[in-house]
């Protein structure tokens, strides 16, 4: 039977690369540092040396640069893969992304539809401050054309990096970079995709419907144990795809449990939490036994030294399931 | 750089021997024949959009050799990333009329289904790819495209247009730069016609010219008499050979001045002398190509009239014929963001069509 | 007593920055086209004139040098009011904003806090398809540290520009240039301000809280009119400052209706509406009586013909507003 | 441009007459023994970053010349916009160590209240304004502060540090070209330092040099040997009289070698050889000054040792007692995002702040 092996995730999205190199000679990966030095995170690592450096390569410091050549190759018929060093460095890249990326299919009557995916570690935990660690996953989830997932573990780092590299789409792939080592497994060493746009129910639950994706998903897990010791009994939704997003799976455990509580790193006002917010409560009002809430980052930009306070704690998310368990 | 632009036709339309195999009399022919179309099209374009029949409209009156001088040194299946005053290529390239104008009206058989405005243009079987409105941005898809023709060895060579203000964005240092790095087979015309919108070419840089700005790349650069259809071929067609031959990209400013106005919302009388329009319209490429033409032996009054009478005559009928297509299907405004629809799209398209065929208020075509 | 006149929204944006020019010696406009020429839509117009070139100028094309050197011109002490031709040609600057201007107060503590206010039209209604429509508020609304104000006709624009002029932080001005001049009415000449953060009852009503902002509060008292005519009674409110944002007045509003629909042009998902309607059922809940809904542009890059069809009409509002009343 | 970098200090520490008074003595020792300290620091922050007790340290081994260069070239109130491997400017300036180190801990002490990581200095008592990571950002903020300095008469100079790697941004290109066209008295200091993180300077650009940009801005360029700090010293005072006049903006490339890794995160020898590291060794700049200190009869060895001595006391007397100041108060994560605290994050912080002093399980200092 299929071959398994123990991999974080850094050697999972690599093994992901790898295979889909192989298979697609299209397949071109080019970004800052990620040539011979195998990117800060190593993730792209041997793969110049095993593909070459035509197909594997470093650029110049310019990331709208990146992206719109990026852009250029996939009209020209690659499948360019591109790494943003952090998530924070994205900007200079977003009019490429935002204007013409994610509106050449739509704008050409599918004429033209450049398949560019943009790799990218996001996210707090690394005591990074303000430019290492944001979650920028707004910006995209709000921009018609435009596909985000995010990996919360090796598993699904594979098989959704696989399956958004299948996909015809632009991707940002998030990557959250605070348990790139951290989060281990045993997943399967062959080939294998996981669909886009299908939410992850983690553990099943009667009392709340917890939602998270990426590294928050791992906190999401402590507070569902911590609530389970107060009497409480959750359902953890790892979401995995925020554009488009699985709505039908989010409704249908509101349905049952009545409460919802949305767990993201980024600033609370406007995050995305807010969206599903909106959603499940116009979908399932007369379910609803107590208001939908959101732990989240605070409106301020990300802090250096009270990062713990800024990212929401297992203690914090557990205090807000009681909370609305008990409304 | 001080020395003036590189020009080839003289005064008089003669030209050295040399120079005069670069086009063929039919060359010449077929370039000033597109060039009548192209008058046509400004001035009757013009006058729809002033009569409510067209959202909008920008003309390349006075830029024209430069813009056919690019076309007529290309392969056909060299992409050309337009910036958006270079009908001239799609004329060349002989694209329909009906369906420029159907991108024009955006009715239900413009190739882009209505989604953009006039002039947004888009011909994938003419190597013509999706123009936008935010300058610059597709200087980077043109090297990008060059680089994928490098590796590939498919002998393409990427175009991309833009103006002197354009040159001023950091989409321009990051392709030039980046075309440069990866010897791209690229080529980048900088249009200098001497205005963005307002605002007059002395503001975009303090350099005196934006060809030196190749040396800061490690690419070729030249200056050129936009205003001389040979003299830009000419450099056209050494550039394109380095560029097809792996040996990297070339940055050309064409001189030229933009005759009109910048565009239908844009009044430049507001901004500029018509003394400083008077010395331009004295060197108006298409006079300057004509003369050339008349030294040749080719091109009498009568051809002229000829191509003018029966031009005219295409394009009123074409116009009336396309015009009379209807707008896009509702539905097409949910189709093609992604590969499929996304379900929140679905939602909301589905409720939207719902409520349309209910309504008795709309006047709106319900599909 | 204080005079009065007739002006349009151009007429009173180019009155409120033609006063404050006078007043404040380091006031300084710059932007493509707004100096000789006085702006593509005229709100500059007379100004270079007035208080000479180097007051107000002409810059290269480049959005991220023009909001680079007015971080670089308000650290030096000046304050620069910027214009971006229009908000779709925003995102070359987005780098600039999001991670310098909207942080600088925080990241030095307070030692610098460049007071850049950028002026943009927004939205759409001029048929001007992808790249002269968009609405881009959530981006900024998203990012801590910038205001995002909308004024909604001629004495707003005037008030709430004077008002952010005087104010010490970032601001995102986004102008409703499908009203530009279809606004008008009579204001006073003097010098006057509008506090920002506030929103405004534009109509009271007891049935549903309709809220909006810029050119879609018209569409929205055509929906109130003509829900009035099915006997409908619709308070509606015109929010002003989206960041931050009056969510008492909402929350007041909602408790007395129970109900409440929030209009944008924006594609629905992640838009602004999502944060109102998940702030506000998390603050009234025990008095909604019906989902809150959003009725929005829909989630595609904004069109060119069908515009009509994207853009939330009268009816279609109207329609949302009884099916709300009904629910 | 293909002449060699500019240069005065001779192999055997020497220079001409000519150029001996670009720095008093007392200068030069002044600089001795700031390079001393920024050794020092370099050396003992790598280690506290290693032993857990710092989060990040960025080294600026080998560049030392450029950056005292420019520092003592400038006049007090000249902003520096770093770009964040200058830490020699703060010390030329004489900030206070322990400032330097409550930002470099984040401690309740740090001006900017803990709010960045290490390096991400702000001073504006001494004309520093903020750090921040992206790179590149800090070049435009330059070019308006030079503006507003010519606009207002201060006589003031804005100096923009940035690697080589940087100059491929967008922001480099808009930053010049706006420089140049508004006459900013702006200088701009590239530190060629051979690398961005692994990539090394080949890959930046196909150009021969960065300086010949300049000439494509309309603007003064110089290449200069940025291990030589007389030659540093030199081009630098030409460029601010010529900033401080109103004349325009310069571009200087200074030529060195990033001598250590790119950060605490980083390990160099994956990419380059040790050979590479050691033909530049012997161009340290340190060494270079003292031989020119010794040849001015300058800084002999006891100086040198009792400057060592003497700093190595401070610096670890000074980081043992920054390190016992507390974090900042958690009240202060939510000040300052605006002028006043928004009605939202007045909401989160309150929701927070209660919950924090109910809670038992946390162990964070509740304020
Ligand atoms: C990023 C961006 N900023 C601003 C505009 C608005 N705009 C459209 S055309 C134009 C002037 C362009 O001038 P130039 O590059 O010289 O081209 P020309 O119109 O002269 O052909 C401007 C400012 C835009 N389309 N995109
Ligand atoms: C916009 C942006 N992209 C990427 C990074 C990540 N990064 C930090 S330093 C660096 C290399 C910079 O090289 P260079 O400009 O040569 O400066 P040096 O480190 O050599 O002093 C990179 C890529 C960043 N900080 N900002
Ligand atoms: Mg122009
Ligand atoms: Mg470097």
């Amino acid at each position: 039977m299929a071959e398994t092996g123990t991999l974080n995730m850094i050697q999972a999205l690599n093994d992901a690369l790898d295979q889909y190199m192989e298979r697609d000679e299209d397949a071109v990966i080019l970004g800052e540092d990620v040539g011979h030095f195998g990117g800060v995170f190593r993730v792209t690592n041997g793969l110049q040396e095993k593909y070459g450096s035509e197909r594997v390569f470093d650029t110049p410091l310019a990331e709208a640069g990146i992206v719109g050549m990026a852009i250029g190759m996939g009209l020209a018929g690659l499948r360019p893969i591109v790494e943003i060093q952090f998530a924070d460095f994205i900007f200079p890249a977003f009019d490429q992304i935002v204007n013409e990326l994610a509106k050449y299919r739509y704008r050409s009557g599918g004429q033209y539809a450049p398949r560019v995916l943009i790799r990218t570690p996001y996210g707090g935990g690394i005591r990074g401050g303000h430019y290492h660690s944001q979650s920028p996953e707004v910006y995209f989830a709000h921009t018609p054309g435009l596909r985000v997932v995010v990996p919360s573990g090796p598993y699904e780092a594979k098989g959704l990096l696989l399956g958004a590299l299948e996909c015809a789409d632009p991707v940002i792939f998030l990557e959250p970079k605070r348990i790139y080592r951290a989060a281990r497994g045993e997943i399967p060493l062959d080939y294998y995709t996981l669909p886009l746009e299908r939410a992850r129910v983690v553990r099943k639950g009667e009392d709340i419907t917890l939602v998270a994706w990426g590294a928050m998903l791992h906190t999401c897990q402590e507070a569902a144990a911590l609530a389970e010791g107060e009497g409480y009994d959750v359902e953890l939704i790892d979401l995995q795809s925020l554009a488009p997003y699985d709505l039908r799976s989010l409704v249908r455990s509101v349905e049952r449990t009545g409460r919802m509580v949305v767990v993201h790193e980024a600033p609370m006002t406007c995050g995305f939490g807010a969206e599903l917010v909106a959603a499940v409560q116009a979908a399932a009002f007369d379910c609803l036994k107590a208001p939908l809430q959101r732990v989240t980052g605070f409106d301020t930009p990300f802090p250096y030294t009270l990062e713990d306070h800024y990212l929401p704690s297992a203690e914090r998310i557990t205090r807000e399931l009681a909370r609305t368990i008990e409304y | 750089m001080t020395q003036p632009p590189f020009q080839i036709l003289g005064e008089d339309g003669s030209c050295p021997d040399s120079h005069r195999g670069l086009l063929s009399d039919d060359q010449i022919e077929k370039t000033l024949d597109a060039m009548v179309l192209n008058r046509i099209l400004d001035r009757r374009l013009l006058m729809l959009q002033r009569q409510g029949r067209l959202g909008f409209w920008m003309t390349s009156h006075g830029e024209e050799a430069t813009i056919f001088g690019v076309a007529a040194s290309l392969e056909p299946e060299d992409p050309i990333f337009l910036s958006y005053r270079e009908l001239g290529c799609l004329l060349w390239r002989e694209i329909p009329l009906p369906l420029i104008f159907n991108q024009l009206i955006g009715n239900s058989r413009d190739l882009c289904l209505g989604r953009q405005m006039p002039i947004h243009y888009c011909y994938r079987e003419w190597s013509i790819p999706s123009v936008s409105s935010p300058v610059g941005t597709q200087l980077p898809h043109a090297a990008g495209f060059g680089y994928a023709a490098r590796l590939r060895g498919t002998g393409r060579v990427a175009l991309a247009f833009c103006g002197e203000g354009t040159a001023s964005e950091g989409d321009f240092h990051t392709a030039l730069n980046f075309a440069g790095v990866f010897s791209s087979s690229s080529i980048f015309v900088i249009r200098n016609n001497g205005y963005a919108i307002s605002t007059p070419e002395s503001v975009q840089t303090a350099a005196e010219s934006l060809a030196v700005r190749a040396e800061g790349y490690g690419i070729a650069g030249y200056q050129v008499d936009g205003n001389d259809l040979l003299a830009v071929v000419n450099v056209m067609r050494e550039a394109r050979a380095r560029a097809a031959a792996g040996e990297g990209p070339t940055l050309i400013e064409a001189m030229t001045y933009r005759m009109g106005a910048h565009s239908t919302a844009d009044d430049p009388s507001a901004y500029r002398t018509e003394e400083e329009e008077a010395a331009w319209n004295r060197l108006d490429p298409y006079e300057r190509l004509k003369r050339h033409a008349r030294w040749r032996g080719l091109w009498d009054e009568e051809a002229e009239a000829a191509a003018q009478a029966g031009w005219e005559e295409r394009v009123v009928a074409t116009l009336a014929e396309c015009e009379r297509h209807p707008p896009p299907r509702v539905e097409t405004l949910f189709e093609g963001v992604l590969e499929t629809v996304s379900p929140q799209l679905e939602a909301q398209r589905d409720a939207y069509l719902a409520d349309l065929r209910r309504s008795s208020t709309t006047d709106i075509e319900v599909p």
